[in-house]
């Protein structure tokens, strides 16, 4: 039983409840304050669960709590943290604490505040047990408490000029995850007939022994799917580009920064180890269209005319190269996943952070609208995009760059019983993929920040950044800077563990 | 073979009785009623006291115009009067008059002959309603209303012999009866008869075809014939509850040589238990519907209930 | 006596009961098919009561039940029916939907609900208004009064 | 004959006692509401609900009584053919006394929304013309006789608990008819009302066929085994006296027959008997008159329709399939995997489009029933055991979280418009307590968190598909799950949409709430006191899903 | 005799048999009466003769009627103590045979008592009370 993992769970949750509790507890002047703090303590939990964490044995599974929680079901309340998690509880407690903070002086349009930063505390709380969860089904219970959080966000504090707009983009979002889960949860029995355990590290452990093939396969497929609608995966991401863009700004931002990422690391923490033949089978599936939709989306980014629509899209392509490597089931490439998920997280992340600027700023997001020379009106919040737009695109140096080269490399070199031609295709158009990546956001960088200024004077008196979007901001700024320096700070923490994961 | 004309005999005997019983009941009431009111009744039919009176007037009615109005439910109408005789027929059946000697000998005697009772006011009811008349539709009503409410304390007089007995054998019934019986179903007697009495319409409970308010009720619109076999279903009912009565609660052919005159006895007893019907039309005036509520549900009900009781706890104490 | 004929009987009993169920529209014709069915059940369970000569007599058991069970039902469907007609004068099944046509139906019930419960104000506000207008005195004798009459229309009813 | 000693059984008073004590209570309470004076006439629905309690006090004693976890009462002992095994027709076991709890408690859910005060504050003076409402029950609205009401609730009741104890096919049926009567006559029992007289109707014509279907069936599967306890019928059913192991072929061989191919008859039985249970569980072909019939009913009594009832109907299958006809599972659980398929399916489509509150809830309760096939479908003639256990769980959880959306319902009927879901247009803004309690069990309902006890119903469910190999179920499932999401949420994001009218993107002030609080009547206080206690459970249930999924474990598998 | 015979119910059937003679022997005598009928009596309808009968006044508006409701509540209990009959008479025939006793018969007066409940609501209610 581990204090500090039920804390970094429980104090969200607590700071939910106390907020829907009434103004009684906390007053309507305080609750994005309240939200903040919350935000904070947990953010300082993780922190400190990572000061904590055994960088030696970063395979095992450690501040481990293993409680039986409904023999009935074989159910254990299972958490607990090894290398693979730390990144992601990490960046989760950071992006969620930076959206609290930056609720504390936007305040979103759709008002109510304490709602939505309830809700955004509840989001967290699912998010990060995610992460942490090492028993099948408090991870798929854990998987489904984002939702309803999420649906409310989007549908109520989304984009303030198309209700209804917003509510389908919702409604969209919460369908696709659902049926993809529901399968997933068929899949997960599958495994469960076959091992008679839920329990991820026990089955992490055998790798598939004592699960027939072909269940395996099938229960690849049914999870994979539940997955790859999360993730999302061409042809299932339909969902995304909608709800990205009606999304309110902190939406999207732990939209494209955490819940992806939550699908590709149930890839890696699930898919992948408990049944292996089956992943097998079903990768170099995976690999093929993790890599159209690379393509799809560099290409739907070229035609997009919206700003938040388009770096939805761009989180397509970025997220096939996660899968991508996934699929090469090998080491590098896992790795490779992990960190371009991270790098993702905060690049994307920042990236709605300032699209939500701008958009507040203008009142559009249309990109013919906004029309150009940002650098102009507002030097300093230009400066941030195209920081953001250089890290997306890959740039060496920044931590877009690693993620992808990694997950390249992988399919230059895929696991033994995969085809490697197969996957040398797939590589060639991957990286295809990536230029036409950096073709485009050069080109949104071009028609955005330069030019001359074709927006009258009325919105010139817009401020440039303010103190709280700096505050808010320079942790992604930083941290993307030191990750594309220093991609060891992740990797020599998920390597062990995805060793484990992959080989085991 | 023998079998055969066995029980061809049996049913001629039935209807023979059938036939015969309901004629000199009918007779016995001209009469008796006559005399009580003093007057002389019928003498000429026949000659000696007129006794041909009745089958002077069946031959009368045998003679009469067959009228249906125009607006009754022609079937119905015309099947009424049979429904209404064929119940106390088929009843007679199974009231034994002497050891063997009875029609149809079942071992669900008396919860046949209850049954088949009940149909009884279906004859009623069909009438009052195809007649299409305000009077037989109030009539058939009453009629329906009254049997409803006394069928209850009847069914559980009969209940009671039929569990101081331990058979529902009519046969059975008074080879158990003993004479001490008088006094202990003495209460179910008199609910059992009042509530038989009831349930044929007799007076004082002829509500349903008060003459002198809705014109004969159902039978208004009868005339001839049909009315003729109304006549006799109430005439062959008050045989079937004195046969009845008789059987259950006054020991049947049980008397003083039983086994040669035991038939007698029963006959006695029957035409006994027919000369109180008779008394009473003469004695009571007729009940409003009021009264006759009360009557059934806050006298008959309790006191059978009572009945029901005291046979109960007799019986187990005793066995 | 072979099982067989009263199983015929009651098979014969039991479909024209189902016809008479699936054929009729009158709600009542449609009792006294189920009524025609039940008595088929009841036919069964004898005859295989008698033929299997069950000593727990199972089957006359249920038989009892059944007859309950039917005089039960009759009684109760002929009060239903009796309230149908009473409020829309037809007692034909098919007629009976109001409830049926979805859409329309539920605009109309909320708007009936609706008047309904205007209705209740105001006489809520003429009781007021009325109880104030009779005698401080009366006040609680008043109301009891009130609820004596309604319980006897009740009775009465 | 005449070496029995004795007929007379000694009753074990306490293994019987919970649906008599409510039983009995039924009969006071229409006794004392027939005597007691006027003024006293209000004791109804408490007196009801100390039946219910003692009912379930009784249970939990009778429960701590019991040392084998099977208590029999009423039994017939061994006799002659090997077939012939000892039998009891009222058997108390966990899943009795589960059923027992469910139905007892949801019943006493039903009184409290039906107590206390309802909406006419006082009852207008007996004048001309003026039509007098008399005092409002609860939620249930006026022109409801409390007396009568109570009655018809607690008999229905007691029958329903009484099912859950047959263990013969009289005691069933008779329970299942006990259960059904007087709900017909709660349906149409306000007076005057038209809706419900042709709910009452519809309900009652179908049931009532489908009961006359059932005992056809039933009087067949009596002629063909000679026995109306269910465990001699799986026995004469299945040769050599091991049940659930053989089918329809055994017959033949059967020790209880004189022989003759009687396969066929035994077979139309069982399927007649299903038939009869799928009305009252209201499965696909069978389910037309419930949308009609909830409407058509005070809210609280089609609350009741759609947990007690249904509970009792599902019981009677669990026990009919399970216990009798085990044999025959290669012949129904196809059939009734295809209606469970078919049943949700069609009650969630439907469901999507409808506007009025109660009857969306109806045709969820359908697609809802649908669910609760699934595990029958998926077992392999072993329905006592995983069949069992995933059947009552879900039910469990089906009845807090859909007794908890009609309290919702009929407390907010009953304290202005609430009849179609517009009227739920912001609710959370007028009374965001009952608006978070309506969410939580439509969430809980859709099987999403924070409806975590709903999420695990479904979880068992799809472990007992998975398990019994009916995959292609499973999935048909997930898909209609995802359907069912689609209303559920639309409903639960009505609640917390602002108010018609206000500007549908300006920032709403946060003191309206407290405002258009105030404006709005908090409804009658049992009701209130009753959404709250089936939250608490709820949550409870959330937590620790145990206690709703072990239920059965234990004694299942002993 | 075969298997799908019943043992030893001849003289059950015979026994009805005779009680359908007797109700062939009535329906002949009635069949009889109105053939005889039919021979001797004058047929000649008019008008005024086929009319309904009102007291020798012309009849006024429909014969059928609605009639009260408190009939249908009577016909109810009527049905309700007549399928009690049918526990009952079973019940008489046994309850001091060997093997019964005081337990039977309480618990025969419980079942009656159970109805005379309803009874007892019935009168309250004032459905006994004719007005």
């Amino acid at each position: 039983m581990n204090v500090v993992l039920q804390l970094l769970l429980a104090v969200p949750l607590l700071g939910a409840l106390i907020l829907t509790a009434g103004r009684r507890l906390v007053p309507d002047r305080v609750t994005a304050t309240f939200g903040a703090v919350v935000g904070a303590v947990t953010l300082l939990l993780a922190v400190w669960l990572a000061a904590a964490f055994d960088y030696g044995a970063a395979h095992e599974v450690q501040f481990q709590t293993n409680v039986s929680w409904i023999p009935a079901v074989d159910v254990r309340w299972h958490l607990g943290m090894d290398g693979v998690s730390l990144p992601m509880v990490l960046l989760t407690a950071l992006l969620a604490f930076l959206c609290l903070l930056y609720t504390t002086r936007v305040a979103p349009e759709g008002g109510r505040v304490r709602a939505l930063v309830a809700l955004v505390l509840v989001l967290e709380v699912g998010m990060l047990g995610t992460f942490v969860a090492f028993d099948l089904i408090v991870f798929f219970l854990f998987f489904e408490v984002v939702l309803v959080p999420m649906w409310f966000v989007i549908a109520v504090w989304g984009d303030p000029h198309d209700a209804a707009g917003r509510r389908r983009a919702a409604t969209t979002f919460i369908l696709y995850t659902l049926l993809g889960s529901a399968i997933m949860l068929l899949g997960f029995l599958l495994v469960y007939t076959g091992a008679h355990t839920f329990d991820l590290t026990e089955l992490a452990t055998r790798g598939g022994k004592g699960i027939a093939r072909g269940i395996q396969v099938l229960a690849a497929v049914a999870i994979g799917l539940g997955l790859a609608v999360k993730s999302p995966m061409w042809p299932l991401h339909s969902w995304l580009p909608d709800a990205h863009a009606k999304a309110p700004t902190v939406g999207s931002v732990l939209l494209a920064g955490v819940l992806l990422k939550m699908g590709t690391y149930g890839f890696v923490r699930v898919w992948l180890p408990v049944v292996p033949d089956g992943a097998r089978a079903v990768a170099p599936y995976l690999a093929g269209l993790a890599t159209v939709g690379i393509l799809y989306g560099a290409l739907a980014c070229l035609r997009q005319g919206e700003l938040k629509r388009l770096i939805a899209y761009s989180s397509v392509g970025h997220m096939g190269f996660v899968l991508l490597g996934i699929a090469t089931l090998t080491a590098a490439g896992v790795n490779g996943a992990l960190f371009a998920g991270v790098a993702h997280g905060l690049i994307t992340g920042l990236l709605f952070f300032v699209a939500g600027a701008i958009k507040d700023r203008h009142g559009t997001g249309d990109l013919a609208r906004l029309g150009g020379g940002m650098y102009a009106r507002m030097p300093r919040l230009a400066g941030v995009f195209v920081f953001g737009a250089v890290a997306s695109l890959g740039l060496p140096g920044l931590a877009g760059f690693w993620g992808e080269m990694l997950a390249l490399f992988g399919a230059w070199n895929p696991a033994a019983s995969l085809a490697r031609t197969t996957y040398l295709v797939l590589m060639v158009l991957a990286g295809l993929g990536a230029v036409l990546t950096a073709a485009y956001f050069l080109v949104l960088v071009r028609r955005m920040c330069q030019g001359t200024d074709t927006i009258g004077p009325s919105l010139l008196s817009v401020r440039d950044v303010t103190a709280v979007e700096v505050v808010a901001w320079a942790p992604l700024v930083a941290l993307t800077v030191v990750l594309g320096l220093y991609p060891g700070a992740v990797l020599t923490v998920t390597d062990p563990a995805v060793r484990f994961l992959v080989g085991g | 073979m023998s079998e055969v004309l066995e029980v061809l005999l049996r049913v001629v005997g039935v209807f023979a009785a059938f036939l015969v019983l309901p004629l000199l009941v009918g007779q016995t009431e001209h009469k008796v009623m006559a005399h009580m009111q003093g007057r002389l009744g019928p003498m000429y039919a026949g000659g000696f006291h007129g006794w041909a009176q009745l089958v002077a007037d069946g031959v009368k009615f045998a003679q009469k115009e067959d009228v249906v109005p125009a607006r009754a439910d022609r079937t119905v109408f015309k099947l009424a009067p049979v429904l209404a005789l064929l119940p106390y027929l088929v009843a007679l059946a199974a009231i034994p008059l002497a050891p063997g000697v009875v029609g149809v000998e079942l071992e669900t005697g008396l919860f046949y002959v209850l049954a088949v009772m009940g149909i009884g006011v279906l004859g009623a009811l069909m009438a009052g309603w195809a007649s299409a008349n305000k009077y037989s539709l109030i009539g058939a009503f009453r009629s329906a209303g009254q049997l409803l409410a006394y069928e209850l304390p009847f069914v559980l007089a009969a209940a009671s012999v039929a569990m101081a007995a331990g058979t529902l054998s009519l046969s059975g019934i008074v080879q158990a009866w003993e004479p001490w019986w008088l006094l202990w179903q003495l209460p179910g007697l008199f609910v059992f008869f009042v509530a038989g009495l009831a349930e044929l319409a007799r007076p004082p409970f002829d509500m349903p075809v008060a003459d002198a308010e809705i014109i004969f009720g159902p039978y208004t619109e009868y005339t001839g014939i049909r009315f003729a076999l109304f006549l006799l279903a109430e005439y062959a009912g008050i045989v079937v509850l004195a046969a009845l009565t008789t059987v259950l609660f006054l020991g049947g052919w049980e008397g003083p040589f039983a086994a040669e005159l035991g038939w007698l006895w029963t006959l006695v007893k029957v035409f006994l238990v027919a000369f109180v019907v008779i008394w009473v039309r003469v004695a009571y005036p007729r009940l409003r519907a009021d009264q006759l509520q009360r009557l059934g549900w806050q006298l008959l009900v309790p006191l059978a209930l009572f009945q029901l009781a005291l046979t109960g706890v007799v019986k187990v104490a005793i066995s | 006596m072979p099982l067989l004929f009263p199983l015929v009987v009651a098979a014969l009993l039991f479909a024209i009961g189902v016809y008479a169920v699936l054929v009729r529209r009158n709600a009542i014709l449609v009792l006294m098919g189920v009524e025609l069915m039940l008595n088929a059940v009841n036919l069964n369970l004898v005859a295989f009561d008698a033929w299997h000569a069950d000593a727990l007599h199972g089957g006359q058991i249920l038989t009892l039940f059944v007859i309950t069970i039917a005089a039960a039902e009759i009684g109760l469907g002929l009060a239903i029916v009796l309230l149908v007609f009473r409020t829309r004068r037809q007692v034909d099944v098919d007629a009976v939907r109001e409830l049926a046509d979805r859409d329309q139906a539920d605009e109309r019930i909320a708007e009936a609900e609706r008047a309904e419960a205007a209705e209740r104000d105001e006489l809520a506000e003429r009781a007021e208004a009325g109880l104030a207008q009779t005698a401080d005195a009366e006040r609680g004798e008043g109301a009891e009064a009130a609820e004596q009459r309604t319980a006897t229309a009740e009775a009465g009813r | 004959m005449s070496a029995v000693a004795s007929f007379v059984q000694p009753v074990p008073w306490l293994v019987v006692s919970p649906p008599l004590a409510v039983a009995v209570t039924a009969l006071l309470v229409l006794v004392v509401d027939a005597f007691a004076p006027a003024r006293r006439r209000g004791v109804a629905p408490w007196l009801a609900l100390a039946g219910l309690v003692a009912g379930i006090a009784l249970l939990v004693v009778s429960m701590a009584g019991s040392s084998s976890w099977t208590e029999g009462a009423f039994c017939a002992p061994g006799a002659g053919a090997p077939w012939q095994v000892a039998a009891c027709s009222y058997v108390a076991d966990p899943l009795t006394w589960t059923f027992q709890f469910i139905v007892a408690g949801g019943a006493a859910v039903v009184v409290l929304l039906s107590a206390g005060r309802g909406w006419e504050r006082r009852p207008p003076p007996d004048r001309p013309g003026v039509r007098s409402y008399g005092e409002g029950a609860g939620t249930l609205g006026a022109g409801v006789p409390t007396g009568e009401y109570h009655f018809l609730l607690l008999a229905s009741a007691a029958g329903a608990m009484t099912l859950a104890a047959a263990r013969d096919l009289i005691t069933l049926v008779v329970a299942l008819e006990v259960v059904s009567l007087p709900v017909f006559a709660l349906v149409g029992l306000r007076r005057g009302d038209r809706r419900g007289a042709e709910g009452a109707l519809k309900f009652f014509l179908v049931s009532v066929v489908s009961v006359a279907v059932m005992l056809f069936g039933v009087s067949l599967v009596y002629g063909v085994t000679g026995t109306m306890y269910l465990d001699r019928i799986a026995r004469a059913l299945s040769p050599a006296g091991h049940p659930g192991v053989v089918g329809p072929a055994a017959i033949a061989a059967s020790p209880a027959l004189p022989g003759g191919d009687l396969a066929a008859v035994a077979g139309l039985g069982v399927m007649l008997t299903l038939v009869g249970l799928a009305f009252k569980v209201a499965a696909m072909p069978f389910h037309f008159w419930v949308p009609d019939t909830y409407v058509g009913a005070p809210v609280p009594v089609a609350a009741y329709l759609s947990v007690v009832s249904k509970a009792a109907g599902f019981v009677g299958i669990l026990l009919v399939v399970g216990w009798a006809f085990p044999g025959y599972v290669g012949m129904w659980a196809p059939i009734v995997g295809v209606l469970a398929a078919a049943t949700m399916t069609l009650g969630n489509l439907v469901a999507l489009r409808q506007r009025n509150a109660v009857r969306l809830l109806a045709w969820s309760s359908i697609a809802q029933a649908g669910y609760l096939l699934v595990p029958l479908a998926a077992s392999n003639g072993d329905v006592r055991g995983t069949t069992l256990s995933a059947t009552v769980a879900y039910l469990l959880v089906y009845a807090v979280a859909n007794l908890g959306a009609f309290a919702v319902v009929s407390l907010t009927v009953s304290t202005g418009p609430g009849r179609l879901l517009g009227d739920y247009r912001g609710l959370f803004w007028r009374r965001p307590a009952r608006a978070l309690a309506l969410g939580f069990f439509l969430l809980a309902l859709a099987g999403l968190p924070p409806g975590v006890l709903g999420l695990f119903g479904k979880f068992v469910l799809f472990r007992a598909a998975i398990d019994g190999g009916a995959g292609w179920l499973a999935v048909v499932m997930a898909v209609n799950v995802v359907i069912a999401l689609a209303y559920y949420l639309y409903w639960t994001a009505l609640l917390f949409r602002s108010r018609e009218g206000a500007t549908e993107a300006g920032p709403a002030p946060d003191s309206a709430p407290a405002a258009a609080g105030a404006e709005v009547w908090a409804g009658p206080w049992p009701a209130r006191v009753a959404i709250g206690i089936l939250v608490v459970i709820a949550v409870l249930l959330s937590v620790f899903p145990e206690i709703a999924l072990g239920f059965l474990a234990y004694p299942a598998r002993a | 005799m075969s298997a799908l015979a019943m043992a030893g119910n001849a003289s059950y059937y015979a026994t009805y048999t005779t009680v359908l003679l007797v109700v062939l022997a009535g329906v002949a005598f009635a069949a009889a009466a109105f053939g005889a009928n039919r021979l001797l009596r004058p047929h000649r309808p008019t008008r005024e003769k086929l009319l309904t009968y009102e007291s020798g006044v012309d009849p006024v508006g429909e014969g059928w009627a609605q009639t009260h409701v408190r009939y249908y509540v009577y016909a109810y209990l009527y049905v309700v103590f007549a399928v009690d009959a049918i526990f009952l008479f079973p019940w008489a025939t046994v309850f001091a045979a060997p093997g019964f006793g005081w337990a039977t018969l309480t618990e025969m007066f419980v079942f009656i008592g159970f109805i005379a409940v309803g009874l007892l609501y019935a009168w309250r209610k004032g459905v006994l009370t004719w007005t």
